[in-house]
């Protein structure tokens, strides 16, 4: 063998699905580090962000740069997607490479947020595009983003997808049949 | 038969007949019909039998609060008992089935209960029954428990779907009569994000029963053009079928959706969904429940509360009976008695207490009387009336009783704040401001009229959105009746018969004046004794005239008695849709291993270890049974190599300047001192001095360390961590993450581990015993440690988990070609056993460090978690049960896990326990071994101890040994 | 139940971890005496009123220090703890 | 007045106008030989064996609202005796033999039914704790059975053995174990030490205790002062107000349990099954209800109510061990004030106090325990020595380190 092959969490599990005005689909959001400035050292972490258009979040905060997105993730943490770490972020903030331990998703579609508040105890109402939120998709840790109005990014561990994935569907189906009726 | 459909009228859809059964019989309605109405339209009177007495019963009321029209509808799994006929809507196909009575519900055998109420009084079962004494589980429990309960369950698992929903709101209008109408109107109107929650399929509450005229058209169309108006509001939900059960805590409220209860073909939707809805304000606008008077034999089929006939007639064209009466202490009954007549219904009388009660109608009013009795026992007949001193009967198929009426303040009380008593409407009202957020109006606050409800609706809808800081809208409520309430106060005719309270449990009259007498004269002791108020419609049709009775009989007010607590839910909730989604798997969240399939696919069989799935063994054709496999296993790590995945193991990210610090504080032992490149095993403490959890760190740099946890124990031991640090050294710099799933790690041990990774990695570094580096192999960056918890030459190789799965098949299948393969937990387990390594099976929460022989592990020369309490007397010494090793004295014997330990000679009972067995396992090379704690077990080595095990017929001796069983140096895992 | 976390807003009790009294958050000093070990550990004022507790926002990861009611289960406010003062 | 099937039957023929008050209604003497704070059934049951094992009948019961009205009337009514560690194993296997003879004890159909209670285990570990725990019972002179997964099949055939979340491996069965009428064990015990001369005095609330010299002499109540050299604080779910009176601060949390109760179905439940790792037990009640509970909210709390979160989780367990339950609907849910002691177990002790004894600290294991607690709270209060089978409940066990900690979860009140 060459080589190992990569495989993504979702992959398997049957996505992406669509059912009524919702679609669930695998997210890749590629290279994420988890950034956790280290005391008294916010300046400096804001400032080796900003070749990335954005700065340390505040809590439920999220930051869209042209190809990378930095997402308040918990007490003095954030991750930063789409993107590997600024030159010099390591000497101000405790970094690790979350890039494999998470499952991504993406819900989109009009009925995305009845969906969510099938499982999510979030007001999804007043959730505004551009925030973000740790809280629980059902029994499981969960980072939800709203990049745009009918569309939320979903993290949940990556041992966690295959639940995630039937438990949203679950959501989606029987959304969907109550509308049929 | 007694009632019929009326010829016009009503709001059901007479276009769309709908065939439905009872007990097997068809019959036909109307779209639009419940239950109740539709049999009421085909003249069926009975529909059940009563808890105790099994007497017949039939429809008492049109709404949720129903006592006697319980029924089981629909067949084999979907059987669903105890279903209100006054709420289930009807469908084609429904089937319903009477129940409570054997052999039919006009048939009952149990009814012989009837004749024998004398020896039924309250209470009487506590009086008897007990001699002799095997006769109360064998003989008469079992027939106690036959005659009670109500419907039957199908004894099949529930496959139906359910929903559970998270909502937000400002305001949630509770009730879509006409204060909560205007209520959500106001607020609706105003900005706010309303949600309207009405229980019934059709929305406009009462105004859908009386009709009342509004703005001079009827109640129902102006209902009917407030709900439009408000449906297509976006920041309004309106929901109908929705019961609110439960006022919580900080504005939570649960509320059951009926989402497909009423459709033949429900497809994939949910039966039910229930609500978690979180209101800032909410307006309870629930009305008001119509009460009985207790008179003798009150409760035959055919008697009915007046209210709810106005419903049959106006709602759904269905008249009550033939020929009625109509008997109440309020204007509700003459207004029942003007409706049934303006339907072309025969009305018999009116019997008004009243003295001075007008009997200007087109019927007659019987003024100053009571009804005292009854006759008809499948269907009334006849009723017995009193005027002054004259008694005499009136011909009547169906009697409509006004009791007055009884606000709906079950929610309001949902926080432990009681009612309080209006004396102007003889009954309790709301308690302002005993559920923070919540304002009663209307009915449900004890006003009555139609006019009333309207402007209270109005002014609780004002008052919320001003309270929300919201532009109140313009808007005048509308124009309506407003009548006075006028009520005489009539609990109890007196009389020699029975007379009944608690239709769904059977309470009377006289039961509670016994409870009084047998000194149950607290209004707790009294429902407790009686079981009044307990039965499914948890007294909203008789607890208040229960009280009045018992002050009464107590010689005490009724606001002095006071009320029994009101307890959610509101109406009972299916217990599958508030556990909706817990069904099979998913009660909990399955985690799976990236090597799970590759397990899977070489048939391991796959158990469960903290919400995880691993795999137990990996069996070889020919090879039966787990043990065959595991010794397999286990001679192939000692022997040649072993692959097994330890993902799930707890991995946490410890970074900043303070990390070592910080370790040192949370661990026994030191880890500042650990140089960069090593592991070290650590002991970690609970506050309390016991054993918390174990487990190796690494130290990866100079501020940075990577700490294993046990699976069971990640998450624990992660709160743990951020609680000493937020606690108890916030200034310290130290930042932790969870790198639990991030990594895919797996063990390679074994004389020929080395072998194995240099086939792999770029490079095999010269790891020492404990020493860590980072590595190379495919092209990626991994992390190997040479740490072991076999007692082989042991490393742990990890990598990004997107490479998991390949790297375990490639691991695998080049361990294979060197006479080594995958092993699971069962060899895992044995493996450890022989090195005396501890697992939760002994570190199981009531281990200290001196138990397991770790004290010296806790530092002098340091403070930490655990230190302090681990230094009582109690925690340390001869007394406590220390950690052994045990293996049987006669080679070949089996040991068992949970068996406990005796002195020999001595006899085996609790007094003599000197400890138990907390692991075994069967060892290639020297059979079964054991691993227990034992009454000052380090200085017993080489003593015999003999081994119980009642439950699985084990008695046999062992030898007490040092736990660690093979290659004490540690000589192999250091090689 | 609404608990109010610092950081992410007021949330369902259901995202929390309960641990108890802040007494659990003011460690004796190592050599403190063992009744001090005792009260911090064990004995509690326990009161049917106002008190304050420490509750675990399992998705930030704060700890919490809560003023709430025990016997109304009305919650006045909230603090991290690891920035308590010391009121 | 001593009731039988008879006297049932007389009664029945002339109206029940016969039947006597259960229970005198005195008022409140102004001395007594001994006062117990608390009229629920650890209280009662303490009066009753005071005055029939040690001959003390000049003593009253002071309670602040109505006989009964804590705890003993808002559990699950589980009895059993199926405890692990030395402590636990003998008291508890004390109340169950209590328990097997309270009717006569008592004339009183308390219908203590030994139904069988079945433990289920999910995993090799699990079940070898329970191997542990079913060997311990057999040592203290109790019952327990092995069960394989076949054999809870037998039992409980209607469990999903096929997709439950936790497999199901198998249980141990308690035969002895199994539940009774709540209310009728407080009336029971009332009625019976009523009969022997005890006073049992309703609404009459202790508002302080009066100590001189380190001694109790008495009590202030809201019916006036009592005076008595001997105390007991029996008043598990205000054990710490109490205990304030006497400026003690106890070990102990108060929490709430929620419990629930369905619609009367026909029997459809026979045993009593505890499901471990989802925190659920049920029973079926002889009126037909499914009676069933989970964990504590986990938060102090003294409202006797509960929130949505425990309620669901319950709900949930219960529609992945036992999906046919699901078209029961619940009646009726309620919260208990549970005493939460730092290792779970219990506590009868003296206190720092002469004269003044404290029982305490039930977690939610108080419902089994009411015959052995008044028990062994009698002889402790009649003879200053504890009663061997409690003699491990001691107040000063925390500070010691000699704990009793049933589930291994330390010392975090709200963890047992």
């Amino acid at each position: 063998m060459a080589e190992l092959i990569a495989k993504s969490p979702g992959a398997g599990l049957h996505l992406p699905v669509t059912r009524g005005g919702a679609t669930l689909a695998e997210w890749l959001p590629g290279a994420i580090t988890s950034v956790a400035p280290f005391a008294g050292a916010g300046d400096k972490v804001d400032a080796a962000l900003t070749p990335l258009g954005m700065g340390f979040p505040a809590p439920n905060g999220m930051a869209q740069g042209k190809t990378a997105r930095i997402v308040w993730t918990g007490r003095g943490q954030a991750f930063l997607i789409g993107a590997p770490a600024p030159e010099g972020l390591g000497a101000v903030a405790a970094l690790t490479d979350q890039s494999d331990g998470w499952a991504g998703l993406r819900l989109a579609g009009p009925a995305a947020a009845d969906v969510l508040a099938r499982l999510v105890p979030l007001d999804l109402d007043s959730f505004a595009p551009g925030t973000a939120a740790r809280s629980l998709l059902g029994h499981m840790a969960l980072i939800l983003m709203r990049p745009d109005p009918e569309v939320w990014d979903i993290l949940v561990f990556r041992s966690m997808a295959r639940t995630a994935i039937h438990e949203l569907d679950t959501a989606m189906v029987q959304l969907a049949a109550r509308a049929a009726g | 038969m007694s009632g019929y459909r009326l010829s016009a009228g009503g709001l059901v859809d007479r276009s769309q007949t709908v065939r439905f059964t009872f007990d097997g019989l068809p019959f036909t309605g109307y779209h639009g019909d419940t239950l109740a109405s539709a049999l009421l339209g085909n003249g069926v009177q009975v529909v059940g039998r009563s808890f105790k007495y099994h007497r017949p019963r039939g429809v008492l009321t049109a709404g949720s609060e129903e006592p006697n029209a319980l029924v089981e509808v629909l067949d084999g799994a979907q059987k669903t008992p105890n279903v209100r006929a006054t709420v289930q809507e009807i469908f084609p196909g429904l089937a319903a089935q009477a129940q409570n009575a054997w052999p039919s519900r006009n048939l009952d055998l149990m009814a012989v209960n009837d004749l024998l109420s004398p020896f039924l009084s309250a209470g009487f079962y506590y009086k008897t029954f007990m001699w002799p004494r095997a006769f109360w589980e064998r003989l008469y429990e079992p027939l106690i428990r036959r005659a009670a309960g109500l419907g039957r369950l199908s004894g099949r698992h529930d496959e139906s779907r359910y929903e559970k929903v998270f909502a937000f709101c400002d305001v949630l209008v509770i009730g879509s009569g006409p204060a909560g109408l205007m209520a959500a109107l106001a607020a609706a109107r105003s900005g706010a994000r309303v949600i309207v929650a009405d229980e019934d399929a059709r929305m406009g509450g009462r105004l859908l029963a009386d009709r009342p005229e509004i703005d001079g058209m009827p109640g129902d169309l102006w209902a009917a053009q407030v709900l439009e108006d408000l449906a297509g509001m976006p920041n309004v939900r309106l929901m109908p079928r929705t019961t609110v059960v439960g006022a919580h805590d900080q504005g939570t409220y649960a509320a059951l959706e009926r989402v497909s209860l009423h459709r033949a073909a429900p497809g994939d939707a949910p039966r039910e969904a229930f609500w978690r809805i979180v209101a800032k304000r909410t307006v309870l606008a629930a009305g008001a429940l119509e009460r009985g008077i207790a008179f003798c034999n009150n409760d035959r089929p055919g008697i009915m509360l007046a209210g709810a006939a106005r419903a049959y007639v106006h709602r759904y064209g269905v008249a009550p009976g033939q020929r009625v009466a109509v008997f109440g202490t309020t204007d509700s009954a003459r207004q029942t008695a003007r409706a049934l007549q303006a339907a072309g219904v025969q009305v018999a009388a009116l019997i008004d207490p009243r003295e001075d009660a007008s009997t200007l109608e087109d019927f007659k009013v019987i003024r100053g009387a009571v009804v005292t009795d009854t006759q008809g026992r499948k269907g009334l007949r006849r009723v017995q009336v009193r005027q002054g001193s004259n008694t005499f009967a009136l011909e009547a198929d169906s009697l409509l009783v006004s009791g007055g009426w009884n606000p709906s303040v079950h929610l309001a009380c949902h926080m432990n704040g009681r009612p309080v008593w209006d004396d102007g409407i003889a009954a309790f009202v709301p308690k302002p401001g005993a559920v923070p957020g919540l304002d009663a109006c209307g009915a449900a606050a004890g006003r009555f009229s139609t006019a009333a409800c309207l402007q209270d609706g109005l002014r609780a809808g004002l008052a919320a959105v001003a309270d929300l800081g919201l532009a109140a809208p313009a808007l005048t409520a509308p124009q309506a009746e407003d009548g006075s309430y006028d009520i005489t106060r009539l609990w109890h005719v007196p009389g020699k018969g029975r007379a009944w309270l608690d239709f769904a449990n059977d309470v009377t009259v006289k039961d509670v004046m016994l409870s009084a007498q047998e000194g149950f004269r607290s209004v707790e002791h009294m429902k407790r004794y009686t079981t009044q108020g307990m039965a499914p419609d948890q007294g909203k049709n008789s607890n208040v005239a229960a009280l009045a009775v018992l002050a009464d009989a107590t010689g005490q007010t009724i606001p002095g008695t006071g009320t029994t607590t009101f307890r959610p839910p509101y109406t009972p909730v299916s217990i599958a849709a508030m556990g909706g989604g817990g069904r099979a798997s998913g009660f909990a969240p399955q985690r799976f291993l990236t090597s799970d399939a590759a397990s899977r696919e070489r048939g391991a069989p796959m158990i469960e270890a903290g919400l995880w799935y691993r795999p137990s063994y990996f069996p070889r054709p020919g090879e039966t049974g787990w043990e065959v496999a595991c010794d397999r296993e286990v001679r192939m790590v000692r022997s040649a190599v072993g692959v097994c995945d330890v993902s799930t193991l707890g991995k946490i990210d410890i970074q900043g300047a303070d990390a070592g610090r910080f370790l040192d504080f949370v661990y026994t032992n030191t880890f500042s001192t650990l140089p960069v490149g090593k592991v070290r095993y650590g002991l970690m403490l609970r506050e309390d001095g016991h054993v918390m959890d174990d487990g190796t760190t690494a130290r990866l740099g100079a501020q940075h360390y990577v700490m294993t946890t046990t699976t069971a124990a990640a998450g624990q031991v992660m709160r743990h961590l951020d609680f000493v640090a937020q606690a108890h050294c916030p200034d310290w710099d130290v930042r932790m993450i969870s790198v639990t799933e991030q990594w895919a790690q797996f063990a390679v041990a074994g004389p020929r581990a080395r072998d194995l990774l240099r086939a792999v990695l770029d490079d095999l570094p010269d790891l020492p015993f404990m020493g860590c580096a980072e590595v190379g192999l495919y092209g990626i960056r991994g992390r190997l440690f040479r740490i072991s918890f076999s007692g082989e030459l042991g490393f742990e190789l990890a990598v990004p988990a997107r490479f998991g799965e390949s790297l375990f098949r490639d691991l695998v299948g080049r361990a294979e070609t060197l006479s080594g393969g995958p092993y699971g937990m069962e060899a895992l387990n044995v493996l450890r056993i022989e090195k005396g390594l501890i697992t939760h099976a002994e570190i199981h929460g009531r281990t200290t460090a001196f138990d397991i022989g770790m004290a010296k592990m806790v530092s002098p020369k340091k403070d930490c978690i655990g230190k302090a309490a681990a230094a009582r007397p109690g925690m340390h010494g001869p007394d406590r049960e220390q950690l052994v090793g045990l293996r049987p004295v006669q080679p070949g014997q089996r040991l068992t896990a949970g068996a406990h330990l005796f002195t020999p000679g001595e006899d085996v009972k609790r007094e003599n326990d000197q400890g138990y067995v907390t692991s075994v396992g069967p060892s290639p090379s020297l059979g079964w071994i054991g691993l227990g704690f034992l009454k000052n077990g380090r200085a017993r080595v080489g003593e015999m101890v003999r081994l119980v095990d009642h439950l699985r017929g084990l008695d046999l001796l062992c030898e007490v040994c040092d736990p660690v069983f093979l290659d004490p140096a540690g000589e192999k895992l250091r090689g | 139940m609404r608990i109010p976390c610092p950081l992410c807003g007021t949330r369902d009790r259901r995202e929390f971890t309960y641990y108890g009294s802040e007494d659990y958050a003011n460690r004796p000093a190592a050599d403190a005496p063992a009744q001090a070990w005792d009260d911090h550990l064990h004995n509690r004022d326990n009161p049917c009123g106002p008190t304050r507790d420490l509750w675990y926002h399992d998705p930030c990861g704060a700890w919490v220090r809560v003023h709430r009611d025990t016997a109304t289960h009305a919650v006045h406010g909230s603090d991290l703890v690891a920035e308590r003062g010391q009121a | 007045m001593r009731y039988s099937g008879l006297r049932v039957l007389t009664e029945g023929l002339f109206g029940n106008k016969g039947w006597k008050p259960a229970w005198r209604d005195p008022a409140p003497k102004a001395q007594y030989d001994a006062i117990i704070i608390g009229g629920g059934g650890h209280g009662l049951s303490t009066a009753y064996y005071l005055a029939k094992n040690h001959g003390l009948t000049n003593i009253a019961v002071l309670e602040k609202g109505y006989l009964g009205s804590g705890n003993i009337g808002r559990n699950t009514t589980i009895v059993r005796a199926n405890y692990f560690l030395q402590g636990n194993s003998e008291f508890y296997s004390h109340s169950l033999k209590l328990w097997e003879g309270l009717e006569s004890e008592l004339n009183y159909n308390v219908m203590h039914s030994q139904r069988g209670l079945i433990n289920l285990f999910h995993s090799d570990g699990q079940r070898d704790a329970f191997v542990r725990r079913g060997n311990a019972m057999i040592n203290q002179g109790d019952d327990a059975i092995l069960l394989d997964r076949e054999g809870v099949r037998r039992h409980l055939p209607y469990l999903d053995f096929e997709q439950t979340r936790f497999p199901i491996y198998g249980g141990l069965l308690h035969p002895r174990g199994g539940t009774a009428r709540h209310d009728a064990v407080a009336w029971g015990y009332a009625r019976g030490a009523d009969r022997r001369g005890v006073d049992l005095i309703q609404n009459c609330e202790v508002t302080g205790i009066d100590i001189e010299n380190g001694r109790v002499t008495g009590v202030q109540t809201t019916r006036g002062a009592i005076r008595a050299k001997k105390v007991g604080m029996v008043v598990a779910g205000r054990s710490s107000q109490v205990a304030a009176m006497a400026g003690m601060r106890l070990p102990i949390e108060s929490h709430v349990l929620q419990a629930f109760v369905t619609e009367g179905l026909k029997p459809v439940i026979d045993h009593v099954i505890s499901f471990g790792m989802g925190h659920f037990y049920m029973s079926q009640s002889d009126k037909g209800g499914l009676v069933f509970g989970g964990d504590l909210d986990f938060y102090a709390s003294y409202a006797a109510r509960g929130n949505l979160p425990i309620i669901e989780h319950v709900m949930e367990a219960g529609m992945t061990l036992m999906p046919m339950i699901g078209r029961a609907k619940v009646l009726r849910s309620w919260g208990g004030i549970m005493d939460m002691s730092p290792d779970g177990s219990p506590i009868i002790d003296k206190t720092p106090i002469d004269g003044l004894f404290v029982d305490c600290g039930w977690n939610y294991g108080g419902f089994k325990a009411v015959p052995a607690s008044g028990w062994c709270m009698a002889h402790l209060m009649a003879t200053g020595e504890s009663h061997p089978v409690a003699r491990r409940f001691r107040l000063d066990r925390f500070a010691t380190g000699h704990v009793i900690d049933e589930e291994g979860t330390g010392s975090q009140h709200n963890l047992h």
